[in-house]
């Protein structure tokens, strides 16, 4: 393999890495504050690149098509916040699982009933179709790096939010104790509403961002949402840092697996039986690498106990 | 007598009720329904057992599941091809005998959650659900692109395996060995959440510290439970593998550990009949919303959310009260 | 404040001794250069304010947090790399100061369990455990020595906090332990409790000696042979009742202060 | 009427030997259709069933019964056991996935029921698997492949990167695709079941010296991958079987389609009266284009039609016989059945073109006259 074709996919890795953080993000955030799991997240996904499909397609136009997705995603969530999740927080996570896992069946098959059996059209602006040239001679699709761009700033955003605004603040509090932000004089409930909708606007954004360049379909929330845990557990449940490092860490095993295993094996094995025992073990490696952090931190790499 | 104990009575006699009636309305659809029903119910027993009494919420009991078919699949079609296992250094060769291929089930799980458990019980909370999550997913995508046994097409079985005595190709009586299992299990899971294990574990899942200070090892209770439990719930697998006469890697899915954990919240976590209280309601929910409409995901899962929110405890939890399970 | 280490050779022999244990969390020293022993027979008292690091001390001797220097000796082997689990079969018996019982249990199931740790294990997975007459008479037995034995039905959540201490005591009672770690078990005892529980240790420092954590100040200073004062994760001193009470120091960092309980 | 049914089923009881198997439902034909309406690959399924209901539409002697299998094998045995057991249907059809054809059809042929199978078409139903009462009306897994491959020697296609999904379905389609295939393979590349980002494999697409792309990817990973490809400024040929460029799914890649060239033994603008008529009624039975999944559909349907004018469900032989007369109009034009009762049928070499705004496939030509598969040899009927 070429120096410059292994640097591309590096940058592919990152890439994908950047993509699970901005679905990671607000699952790790509605969990660091409120301590759910939400399974449903991957819904909020797919609310928001089946959103931006529908406003793509009357308007034309993508900016108002990512602006509906965090619109469609933010309202979602804090419908489902308002009707179901705030009866979960002080549940064990056993109901929540459940709870949550319902709300998948219900938002998929709604969403099939509104739009149909079959995956939408949902594309790149024109401006972004193509590839541009990076240093080094690399031809690399401009809306790639649009996203790895989008990905920085929700980072960088939700880092300075945390860390700078009076609701950073407040969900600061919240995170280490919780009848402490009761006792500030915070109304909670509000702030929980607003956590939830935040995340799941992040999420749509991501599933708006992804929708252009993958397909828009029912059911396209549940691989990534899969993803999106690997991620967070690896990171270290609740931490904005751990979910953008373990996002990385993620795409780039998932990435360079797929292109070095095989070529790994081809060394010492036959070529089809390389091909076949590397795809095998790289579909399995991220989660081989979940496994393997958390038996030497058991609590993720940036995890409180 | 306590309600929860005529509920189980009641629970207990449903299915065989059920496949009787099935029996005598010729409706043999309905008895496998029943058989379904109580392998299904099986594999939230065994899951029950590391779920209720350990607290210990595994999201990865397909693994088991999956393996547990996968020793009927690969035993019998090695039977059915004539083609041995392995025949060096000794000779294996596949089988048609049930209570062989179940005991392989259970000796391959029990063992796979050993090794799983050893490593997953270093983690607790929801890093526990994941890594156990994460122990399915590798054994999922691991029997896709593993070619021998089919990868993702399965293994289809043509005949259904034999019980020595029995005719297990007749539905009932198919029904009749799956549901001498499941009280055999039920029996036994109910005795040891009886004995001085059951007592320990439990009172581990309440409080470790506890259990620690009177010289008893959390970790070692822990472990014992996921081998037992997936032990149970393998021999489910193998079971399931048989009244489907076919497996594939959809055993292995995150979605069937996520269907196991219904039926066992859906029946009552920790209650002895809970999962068969669950895996019933699920059939019968899936049969006759199924036939409704062709979105009849939205009304179950309408259902599911409805029991989470608002009857605590599951079905049984609801109906016998919130006495004392575990005495 | 004579021999705060033990290291009188005409006394009794230390069957437990700690050597300098520290504990930090961050900036704070929870626990400082502490070392103190006990001996057969008997009852040792560590008193201090709260937050002096009591339960922090009682926590690395019992094996539920690992000390950051020092050492622990127990029955003459070095327990320090032990665990929890180990030290409590060695013959350390514990009881907390927040209760830590199986709350869904009966008062006799959380005995029973203290009778299966004595017994040496529970992999036992088929009698049912309530069938087992021997160990059930071992935690009546047990109950009845702190005059729980009329509640022995009761679910444990149902308990008041002062049942609780006495539930706590009881099951340690059934693990026979060469040592008794006890945390604050007269507190929420009342009057009368008190008394009652005060006359019981009296008696049981024969069966094994007590390190005893207590803010009660009537029952330690009728109860302990010795008395160390921990303040601010340090021994300021150590001694029987009559030279804590008089000693300038404890009086001016301690027993004056407001908080005595 | 009921006379009628009691005389019918007199008449039948006296014929078949058995007596037992009697027909406990008159005249008419009952037909099970398992077929996936629910999730991620509804869509597939919704055509097969329109298009075959589409056919019988009026036809007051076939009975069909639908249930959804929900993509899930297990689902998918127990109601082919509900529909054998209960709903004592004659013809069980409709389902779309190999791995749930290999679940259905031993069993359900061992019962002695016909399966006629609307799509997916397994090697080991047409081999060693094969049964007197499996007719396969779509194609088998090679097909499609096996045709591309023999259109690429033709076309100067020197070559080929090669890439599917790492499972059976994707091995034998790439297998299938060297059998015929002369020219160089430049690489094998198996990606992830369910893959949705292929920026790595774009990466290798790029790097390679091949001058055209064979991919198999069906469903929502096809979309995927021809979305990113098109932004990724490759430009390579790209070619493949026709599961990826079908009506259903080219509405969501676009116009990033438009130029791929892919094997079908269907388009809708195959000249003859069926196919024109076919799709004239879906549109204005259904309001959209048709798929091939649609055009299956309808065909199986016409064949039992076909069948049932011959002889009786009841008399095993003879309704066997007359199925693989294969006596129908087929939209496809000649459709006729091997030995292995899977079709002998030309596979098209079709190109997605973009007809006003809507993205669709046109005929390029023939790329296999009369093509059967390889695994007929194996069979033993």
């Amino acid at each position: 393999m070429s120096p410059i074709l292994f640097i591309e996919q590096v940058l592919n890795g990152l890439q994908s890495g950047i993509m699970l953080f901005l679905m990671a993000a607000g699952l790790t955030l509605i969990f660091g504050v409120m301590g759910l799991i939400n399974l449903a997240h991957g819904s909020l996904y797919m609310v928001g690149a089946f959103a931006a499909a529908a406003v793509a397609g009357w308007t034309g136009s993508f900016v108002l098509a990512l602006a509906g997705a965090l619109a469609a995603a933010a309202a979602a969530g804090a419908v489902i916040e308002l009707l179901v999740i705030r009866r979960l927080y002080d549940r064990d996570h056993l109901d929540q699982v459940l709870a949550t896992f319902a709300l998948i069946l219900i938002f998929s098959e709604s969403t099939r009933w509104l739009f149909g059996s079959f995956p939408l059209y949902l594309d790149v602006p024109a401006a972004l179709s193509g590839p541009v040239r990076l240093p080094g001679g690399i031809l690399y699709p401009a809306y790639r790096l649009l996203i790895i761009a989008v990905g920085l700033v929700v980072a960088a955003g939700l880092f300075a939010l945390i860390a700078r605004t009076r609701i950073g603040i407040q969900i600061r509090a919240g995170e280490a104790d919780r009848e402490m932000i009761g006792a500030l004089g915070v109304d909670i409930s509000k702030l929980y509403t607003l956590v939830f909708a935040l995340g799941a606007a992040l999420a749509g954004l991501a599933g708006a961002l992804v929708g252009a360049i993958q397909s828009v379909q029912v059911g396209m929330g549940e691989p990534v949402l899969i993803l999106a845990f690997v991620v967070i557990v690896i990171g270290g449940i609740g931490s904005i840092k751990g979910a953008l490092v373990g996002a990385l860490l993620v795409g780039l095993t998932d990435t360079l697996g797929s292109v070095l295993l095989p070529i790994f094996f081809s060394s010492f094995l036959e070529q089809s039986s390389a091909t076949a025992v590397g795809s095998a073990l790289s579909s399995m490696s991220i989660y081989i690498l979940m496994a393997g952090v958390l038996l030497f931190k058991p609590t993720g790499l940036f995890g409180e106990a | 007598m306590r309600r929860e104990t005529l509920l189980n009575i009641v629970l207990f006699a449903l299915l065989p009720a059920t496949a009787l009636a099935a029996w005598m309305l010729d409706e043999p659809f309905i008895i496998t329904l029943a058989t379904k029903a109580a392998i299904l119910a099986l594999a939230g027993v065994g899951l029950n057992i590391a779920l209720g009494l350990g607290g210990l919420i595994s999201f990865g009991h397909a693994a088991f599941f999956g393996l547990g078919g996968y020793a009927m699949g690969i035993l019998a079609s090695h039977a059915q091809s004539y083609a041995p296992l392995m025949e060096s250094p000794f000779l294996i060769e596949g089988t048609k005998s049930m209570p062989v291929i179940w005991l392989v089930a259970i000796v391959t799980s029990a063992l796979a959650a050993l090794a799983i458990g050893a490593l997953s019980l270093r983690t607790s909370g929801v890093y526990f659900i994941m890594v156990t999550l994460a122990f399915g997913q590798m054994l999922f995508y691991f029997t896709i692109s593993w070619p021998a046994y089919g990868g993702e097409d399965g293994l289809s079985i043509y005949v259904r395996n034999g019980f020595p005595g029995l005719n297990t190709l007749d539905p009932l009586t198919f029904f009749g060995v799956a549901f001498a299992v499941l009280a055999l299990v039920l029996w036994g899971a109910g005795r040891l959440a009886k004995s001085a294990f059951g007592l320990a574990l439990s009172a581990a899942r309440q409080n470790p510290e506890r259990v620690e200070t009177v010289g008893l090892a959390p970790y070692r209770l822990r472990l014992v439970a996921f081998v037992i439990s997936g032990a149970i719930t393998g021999l489910a697998g193998a079971l399931f593998a048989d009244l489907n006469r076919f497996v594939s890697p959809t055993m292995f899915s995150w979605q069937t550990s996520g269907e196991i954990m219904v039926f066992v919240i859906l029946g009552g976590v920790g209650r002895l009949f809970g999962p068969v209280a669950g895996a019933a309601l699920f059939i019968l929910l899936e049969h006759v919303l199924g036939g409704l409409s062709e979105f009849w995901h939205i009304y179950l899962g309408l259902i599911l959310l409805l029991v989470v929110l608002f009857a605590r405890g599951g079905i049984v939890g609801t109906i016998a009260g919130r006495e004392v399970a575990h005495d | 404040m004579t021999d705060p280490v033990g290291q009188n050779p005409t006394a009794e022999p230390a069957i437990l001794q700690l050597k300098n244990l520290r504990k930090s969390f961050g900036a704070l020293k929870a626990t400082d250069d502490v070392s103190l022993t006990l001996r057969r027979g008997e009852i040792h008292a560590l008193i201090g304010p709260n937050g002096a690091g009591k339960s922090t001390l009682m926590r690395q001797i019992a094996g539920g947090m690992k000390s950051d220097s020092g050492t622990v000796h127990f029955a003459g082997h070095d327990v320090t790399p032990l665990s929890t689990v180990a030290r409590a079969r060695a013959g350390l018996g514990r009881t907390f100061q927040i209760s830590s019982l199986a709350m869904e249990y009966t008062v006799l199931q959380n005995v029973m369990l203290g009778a299966l740790g004595h017994e040496g294990g529970a992999m036992r997975f088929f009698r049912p455990v309530m069938a087992r007459t021997d160990l059930i008479e071992q935690a009546m037995q047990a109950l009845q020595r702190v005059g729980l034995e009329n509640h022995a039905a009761k679910r444990t959540s149902d308990l008041s906090h002062g049942q609780r201490r006495q539930l706590e005591v009881a099951v340690a009672l059934t693990l026979s332990p060469k040592v008794f770690l006890m945390d604050e078990p007269m507190a929420g005892l009342g009057a009368s409790g008190s008394k009652r529980m005060t006359g019981f240790l009296d008696g049981l420092r024969s069966e094994a000696p007590i390190l005893l954590v207590e803010h009660d100040m009537d029952a330690v200073f009728a109860l302990a042979d010795r008395i160390s004062v921990l303040v601010y994760g340090r021994i300021i001193a150590s001694g029987t009742a009559e030279q804590i009470k008089a000693d300038p120091v404890v009086r001016e960092a301690y027993l004056g202060a407001e908080d005595v309980a | 009427m009921k006379l009628k049914s009691l005389i019918t089923a007199a008449a039948i009881t006296a014929l078949s030997a058995g007596g037992a198997l009697a027909d406990a439902h008159g005249g008419k034909l009952k037909v099970g259709m398992i077929t996936t309406l629910s999730g991620g690959g509804a869509g597939l399924g919704i055509d097969v069933r329109d298009g075959f209901m589409l056919a019988i539409k009026g036809n007051d002697q076939i009975e069909v019964v639908t249930e959804d299998d929900q993509q899930k094998p297990d689902i998918a045995v127990q109601l082919a056991d509900k529909m054998i057991q209960s709903e004592k249907v004659d013809v069980l059809t409709g389902i779309i996935w190999s791995n749930l054809a290999m679940a259905v059809v031993p069993a359900a042929t061992a019962q002695g029921k016909f399966y006629l199978s609307p799509n997916a078409g397994p090697s080991a139903l047409a081999g060693k698997g094969c049964s007197p009462l499996y007719f396969n009306v779509s194609w088998q897994n090679d097909a499609f492949n096996e045709a591309a491959g023999a259109w690429a020697n033709e076309n100067d296609i020197k070559k080929v990167f090669l890439m599917a999904p790492n499972y059976p379905a994707g091995q034998d389609m790439i297998a299938g695709f060297k059998r015929f295939y002369k020219g160089e393979v430049a690489e094998e590349v198996y990606t992830k079941l369910g893959q949705t980002d292929y920026a790595a494999e774009i990466a290798q697409i790029r790097a390679s010296d091949a001058d055209t792309l064979y991919f198999f990817l069906p469903g929502g990973m096809g979309i995927s991958f021809m979305k990113q490809y098109a932004g990724s400024g490759v430009e390579k040929n790209l070619m493949g079987p026709a599961f990826s460029f079908d009506q259903g799914i080219l509405g969501a890649i676009g116009d990033a389609a438009v130029g791929v060239k892919n094997t079908s033994h269907w388009s809708k603008d195959i000249d003859n009266e069926a196919n024109k008529k076919f799709v004239a009624d879906f549109q204005a039975e259904y309001d959209r284009l048709p798929s091939l999944y649609a055009a299956q559909g309808y065909d199986t349907a016409l064949l039992l039609v076909s069948a049932m004018g011959k002889a009786d469900v009841n008399d095993a032989a003879a309704f066997q016989a007359a199925l693989e007369e294969a006596d129908f109009a087929s939209v496809r034009g000649k459709f006729k059945f091997g030995p292995n009762h899977h079709p002998i049928q030309d596979i098209f070499m079709r190109e997605v073109v973009k007809e006003g705004d809507i993205v669709t496939n046109k005929i390029l030509g023939v790329a296999a006259t009369d093509h059967t598969d390889v695994y007929g040899a194996e069979c033993k009927m």
